[in-house]
């Protein structure tokens, strides 16, 4: 059964001419996304509270039912029903317009995500699949300047601007941490480049060339782009108030948080699905087909996403001159090495 | 079924609309954003081009790469003569910055 | 041996430069130590001769190395360098005696600001010195002979703060380039006759040509006119009494023992050419007159100076006359060995005298000096050694060169004798007077507390004395030093007794009235000198002859009185035609600017105002906005195309035609 | 209508219109929103074009940094933003008609111009491909080379002129 179907089935119980079933095959797997997208954040922010109380030595939630799992929901119940105001002197329209600039991004970057083997569990195997997601999360960049300055104020202004500046800076790094395992699968294509690492756990790109370098450098750059502790500078409480989204509330500040969960949770895929075999099985051949393929993914996904968690729980935040300059100094010189390392061994490999 | 036409049309007016932002704006800014609109207006008659004319040698798109990276380096350039600028008359008005006048 | 001689004797000038070099670059660091570095040298340079000396010593073959400096053609010009008889004993005077006075030099220079500077000239003119002993052509040997002449300047302008120092060096160089002049004449004129600087082939070629004897003669006295600067010799002598203004030191080893003695020895080494014209060489007389002159007349002026300095250099010009009056009665020998015994006692006597003014606090009238033998007891002794050898008493060195000198002359130029064995009692006189006169007695200024030097300057003084005392009898004992050097197949000098006898005699005689004359009642305080009693005489003497006032009227008035007639020309008649010629040039100027002023500069004037007015009409397209440029620029490019699309082939527009 | 068709025509009218309203918006943030909403239309059109890589690259480089470079500048000097200056000078009839002019121009020339088109629609467009055409058989090695130091002339230029006066 697969969506495709679905399709053609709902095609035919309406009446619809054939040729529409493509457009049915979009909007199921759009609302597909958007719920899994959904369900991702709400049990994200239920184990992040729950994991940050365990390593804090507290309980965290536990009254909205039992062990408080329905918090995250209540939480969601409040937003949504919670007053939608805008400031007087904002600019109405960019005001609006903003936190869609910054969910968008995120959303659309599920598209290229693979969750399993084969063409049932990515929407669309893109050919440019790695480049997509570089180029689509690069617009909430205008989303977050738009908010800081149509709010009319200036901490949060200035947390657009620092944020822009950030997000400016850490693409590159970011961007030149992937070039790695695209060299070595030589492709640009999410799936082409999870199939580069199916022989097991030594063929994963983590472990290949300069071992450990190019992932720590993509996820240190990944946190720094979804303003993750420790450089979650934007939204400094103590400096800022609450950076660009200060005078956000209601269902316009739950874009953002759901933004920043959905974002958290991608970047985990996409680093998973770059350096750590994406959906393959540790052992070459076992367990590695079908549905089970699914469960390796959201195996590994998991278990970064606790390890930003446990980040978020552990460090302090930098200061800004610290992380501009840790981004210029530091992570894109390693990228850039890291690019040479990888290149002189593709290149030294296929000559023999 | 879409032709070469339709793009070139397309290309066109976004030229034309360029044009107009180019002469008419007074806020450099607007001027410079008029310009990468003329400059995306050429990057799809080459991408046209390519596609319906030579559709094997790609000629037009790398083309279009190297527009797209002398685009970059126009708008640091002029961003950044636009706020230099800003600091010496205090305003970006391109009808004022006519200090070259006889 | 040889093999060490002529691989190793080239080091020998380079020691000394080597320690020149040192001293240049890092004197001011090594202070007091610099004078280590120059002893280092010289002494280095004397423990290289000492080998080559006793090689040539034993009957060596003379050592001579050459190469090829510059090859124009077929013409070939070599340099190189010979160790012979005459050169190893130059080298070892020159080494020996150099080293002792550099020794001697720390004591006595102990307290110049100058003082590494000074051993850095006096390095740089034993390098010099040497080279010009070692050279085997008249080209680095000139070299040599402009070097040590430079020195010379530079170290008795040492002291150039005094103005009477600074004249001294200004006049010593001039005199001495005088005679150079002649040298570098002869040098020319022997190589366009040869083709050659080396001695060897000059040599050869002298004694076979018969054609251009006159001519190699006329080189000869050419080369002895350059020995006649550099020595002393009438009548170009009158630099070297001046130069006693440099240390005292520079006086012993450059005006006595060595440098003064380069002209003596370039008459030795050019003794073939000198030789020409057999029993009745002209050269050789020209020689032995003018060396006789000389030695009478320094003697003469000598007897009546009253400077300690000032009279040994007279008695300094003196023997060195007698060394050229040797050479020229053809006794080659008898004139290289008083050239070696001189430089031992000469320079003994002035290191001597350098001792008494040190301690009598640099006053060198012997006027105010006496007594000082209570005083300064090893510089009494060594100084009487010197005094005696210097006067001819047997059986110290002087006696016996001098005697063979007088026995030369006696044989060939009975004239030359007399003024010889004139010149001896004279010496004997002299030196007889200034030692009384300074060690005798009771001391005449009584202001003055005289003490004795210190070792490092009494020390060099023993060692002198001993050589000086010895030298001759080692030298005479076997006719050793007649074997070692000779010319030709001369025969050794016989000695005869009759010769010796009246010498000695001569020189008794000459001791006997200095005793009588200020021995036998010493000169108290208030006396004068009982020579004023020849009166006019005296006066002549002590003027030196007028000399100085003779070149002054002579040669120095007229070349003056001649520059001021030229100056006169030049200012009035070149300088007129100039003026001339200027102001004919002045008027076509005049003329020329009327034309520029009116018709040239008119029409660029029209240019200009055109331009301008065009200017002023059509700056009113210059908006200074870019905007309306771009306008001008969209519009000129559409009506371009839009021509073009009319007439154009590359558009096919039917639609629009 | 085929979706391709379909989709052309959306992505025009969102291209300008997005583009008219940049040059005729008084607020200059405006202008640059919309300005991003017509670099993305070009990336659609892009992508109709099949040139998925280019597409991607002009979401990256005009949405990602160009627009944000743009908002940056407009924010540094915000003194001109929000007050309702007119924003069009004297010269706009004239830019109006050298607008017209040239759309006229180029629609004759167009119409009356047969484009040399092959049939042959079925391209295998790729990155690797692009990646090849620059770099593979050298020919445009040189200009990919030159294009890189432009590139960091421009940094530093724009470096320099936007610190000016600080030293």
């Amino acid at each position: 059964m697969t969506l495709t179907g679905i399709a053609e089935f709902i095609a035919s119980f309406f009446g619809l001419p054939g040729s529409s079933s493509v457009w049915i095959v979009a909007v199921l797997a759009a609302a597909i996304l958007l719920g899994f997208m959904l369900l991702t954040v709400l049990i994200l922010i239920y184990v992040l509270r729950k994991l940050l109380g365990k390593i804090q030595a507290r309980l965290g939630p536990t009254r909205t039912g039992p062990k408080g799992i329905f918090q995250t929901a209540a939480d969601a119940l409040k937003l949504l029903i919670k007053e939608d105001t805008i400031p007087v002197k904002a600019d109405r329209r960019v005001f609006i317009v903003a936190p869609i600039l910054v969910f968008v991004p995120a959303y659309l970057v599920y598209v290229v995500v693979p969750f399993g083997e084969g063409n049932h569990f990515i929407a669309k195997d893109l050919n440019i699949g790695l480049l997509y997601i570089v180029a689509v999360s690069s617009i909430n960049v205008i989303g977050v300047v738009l908010a800081g300055w149509a709010s009319e104020n200036k901490y949060s202004l200035l947390g657009g601007m620092r944020s822009a500046a950030q997000l400016i800076s850490y693409e590159v790094p970011q961007a030149l941490a992937v070039l790695g395992p695209v060299m070595l699968a030589e492709s640009l294509s999410m799936q082409d480049i999870v199939k580069a690492q199916g022989e097991g756990l030594f063929s994963w790109f983590i472990f290949r060339s300069l071992p450990l370098l190019g992932f720590i450098v993509f996820l240190v750059a990944s946190m720094a782009e979804i303003n993750h502790v420790p450089f979650d500078l934007p939204e400094g409480e103590s400096e800022l108030v609450a950076g660009f989204n200060v005078e956000y509330s209601g269902m316009r500040f739950a874009f953002f948080m759901l933004a920043e969960f959905a974002a958290s949770f991608t970047i985990c895929a996409i680093a998973a699905t770059l350096f750590l075999g994406g959906w393959h099985s540790p052992i070459r051949g076992f367990l590695d087909n079908g549905w089970w393929t699914v469960f390796w993914f959201f195996l590994k996904s998991s278990a970064l996403v606790c390890l930003l968690m446990w980040i978020r729980a552990t460090y302090p935040r930098v200061r800004v001159d610290q992380l501009m300059e840790f981004g210029w100094k530091l992570m894109i010189p390693l990228a850039l090495f890291n690019v040479l390392v990888v290149g002189l061994y593709v290149a030294l490999g296929k000559g023999g | 079924m879409i032709a070469v036409h339709h793009y070139i049309f397309l290309s066109a007016a976004l030229f034309a609309v360029g044009i107009y932002g180019v002469i008419a704006r007074r806020n450099a800014v607007g001027v410079l954003m008029s310009i990468e609109l003329m400059l995306n207006a050429v990057n799809i008659n080459l991408l046209a081009f390519a596609r319906y004319v030579t559709p094997t040698t790609l000629t037009g798109q790398v083309f279009a790469v190297f527009v797209i990276t002398v685009a970059a380096a126009e708008v640091a350039v002029g961003l950044a003569l636009v706020i230099n600028v800003y600091r010496n008359m205090d305003h970006i008005n391109v009808d004022d910055i006519n200090l070259m006048k006889w | 041996m040889t093999s060490y001689v002529q691989k190793i004797a080239w080091l020998i000038p380079l020691l000394p430069f080597a320690a020149f070099w040192i001293i240049l670059f890092f004197g001011y660091r090594l202070r007091k130590a610099s004078a280590l570095v120059a002893i280092a040298g010289i002494a280095g340079a004397f423990g290289l001769s000492l080998p080559c000396f006793i090689a040539m010593a034993r009957g060596h073959d003379p050592v001579n190395v050459s190469f090829p400096w510059v090859q124009i053609g077929r013409l070939t010009v070599d340099l190189g360098y010979q160790i012979d008889p005459l050169t190893a004993v130059m080298l070892m005077v020159v080494t020996l005696i150099g080293s002792l006075i550099f020794i001697y030099s720390v004591g006595y220079m102990t307290d110049d600001p100058l003082f590494h500077r000074f051993f850095a000239y006096m390095s740089l003119f034993a390098c010099a010195m040497l080279t010009l002993v070692m050279s085997n052509n008249f080209l680095m040997l000139y070299v040599g002979w402009e070097g040590v002449g430079l020195c010379s300047y530079l170290l008795i302008g040492f002291w150039f703060e005094k103005p009477s120092a600074m004249r001294a060096a200004k006049k010593a160089f001039l005199v001495t380039r005088t005679g150079d002049c002649g040298l570098a004449l002869g040098i020319f004129l022997l190589f366009y006759l040869t083709g050659s600087v080396a001695f060897d082939p000059i040599f050869d070629a002298a004694h076979h040509s018969h054609i251009h004897e006159t001519l190699f003669i006329a080189a000869a006295i050419l080369i002895f006119f350059g020995a006649v600067g550099k020595s002393a010799q009438f009548p170009l002598h009158v630099w070297l009494p001046d130069a006693m203004e440099g240390p005292t030191p520079v006086s012993a080893l450059i005006h006595a023992a060595t440098m003064v003695a380069a002209g003596v020895y370039l008459v030795a080494r050019s003794y073939p050419l000198f030789q020409l014209g057999g029993e009745h060489a002209i050269a050789l007389s020209v020689v032995a007159w003018i060396g006789g002159i000389t030695a009478f007349m320094a003697a003469t002026i000598a007897v009546a100076q009253n400077d300690i300095k000032r009279v040994l250099a007279y008695s300094t010009i003196s023997q060195l006359g007698y060394m050229m009056l040797g050479l020229g009665v053809g006794g080659y020998t008898a004139g290289v060995f008083h050239l070696m015994t001189h430089a031992f006692f000469k320079a003994l006597l002035f290191l001597g005298s350098g001792s008494v003014i040190l301690g009598f606090h640099h006053e060198q009238d012997m006027m105010k000096m006496g007594g000082l033998k209570k005083a300064m007891p090893y510089t009494f002794w060594t100084y009487f050694i010197g005094y005696l050898a210097l006067a001819g008493i047997p059986p110290l060195a002087g006696f016996w060169s001098k005697d063979e000198i007088l026995h030369h002359a006696l044989e060939h130029n009975f004239p030359v004798f007399l003024l010889g064995a004139a010149a001896a009692f004279l010496t004997s006189f002299y030196m007889t007077r200034q030692m009384y006169l300074v060690f005798g007695g009771e001391q005449r200024d009584k202001h003055i507390h005289a003490h004795e030097s210190p070792f490092v300057m009494t020390v060099p003084l023993m060692i002198l004395a001993f050589f000086s005392a010895i030298i001759g009898i080692v030298c005479v004992h076997g006719q050793g030093f007649h074997h070692l050097v000779h010319f030709g197949q001369e025969p050794p000098a016989p000695f005869s007794l009759s010769v010796a006898g009246i010498s000695t005699a001569i020189a008794l005689l000459g001791i006997g009235l200095g005793w009588k004359l200020y021995g036998q009642k010493p000169l108290s305080a208030a006396d004068e000198d009982p020579l004023l009693k020849i009166g006019r005489l005296y006066t002549f003497l002590q003027n030196k002859w007028y000399f100085d006032e003779l070149y002054d009227t002579v040669v120095i008035r007229p070349l003056l009185r001649s520059a001021r007639i030229l100056y006169w020309v030049d200012q009035k008649l070149v300088d007129g035609t100039v003026n001339l010629v200027g102001i004919i040039t002045i008027i076509l100027a005049r003329v020329h600017q009327l034309f520029d002023t009116y018709i040239v500069d008119g029409c660029v004037n029209l240019v200009g105002t055109v331009t301008r007015q065009m200017g002023f009409a059509l700056r009113y397209l210059q908006t200074g906005s870019v905007q309306s440029y771009l306008c001008v620029l969209y519009t000129g490019v559409i009506l371009f195309v839009v021509w073009q699309l009319y007439t154009g082939q590359h558009f096919s527009c039917p639609f629009l035609k | 209508m085929d979706w391709h068709t379909c989709s052309f025509y959306v992505l025009s009218v969102m291209i300008l219109g997005s583009a008219l309203m940049v040059v005729s918006l008084r607020n200059i943030v405006h202008c640059a929103l919309f300005l991003a909403f017509t670099f993305m239309g070009v990336a659609g059109v892009f992508a109709l074009l099949h040139a998925e890589f280019l597409a991607a690259v002009q979401v990256l480089i005009y949405v990602g940094a160009i627009t944000v470079l743009i908002l940056f500048a407009v924010m540094l000097t915000q003194k001109t933003i929000g007050i309702s200056l007119k924003q069009t000078n004297r010269l706009a009839p004239l830019a109006v008609l050298s607008a017209v002019t040239f759309l006229c121009m180029i629609a004759v020339i167009a119409l009356n111009t047969t484009f040399p088109t092959s049939g042959q629609h079925t391209v295998a467009v790729s990155t690797q491909t692009i990646g090849s055409a620059i770099l593979g058989n050298g020919s445009y090695v040189v200009p990919f080379e030159v294009a890189s130091i432009l590139l960091l002339a421009a940094m530093v230029g724009a470096i320099v002129i936007a610190r000016g006066q600080d030293n």
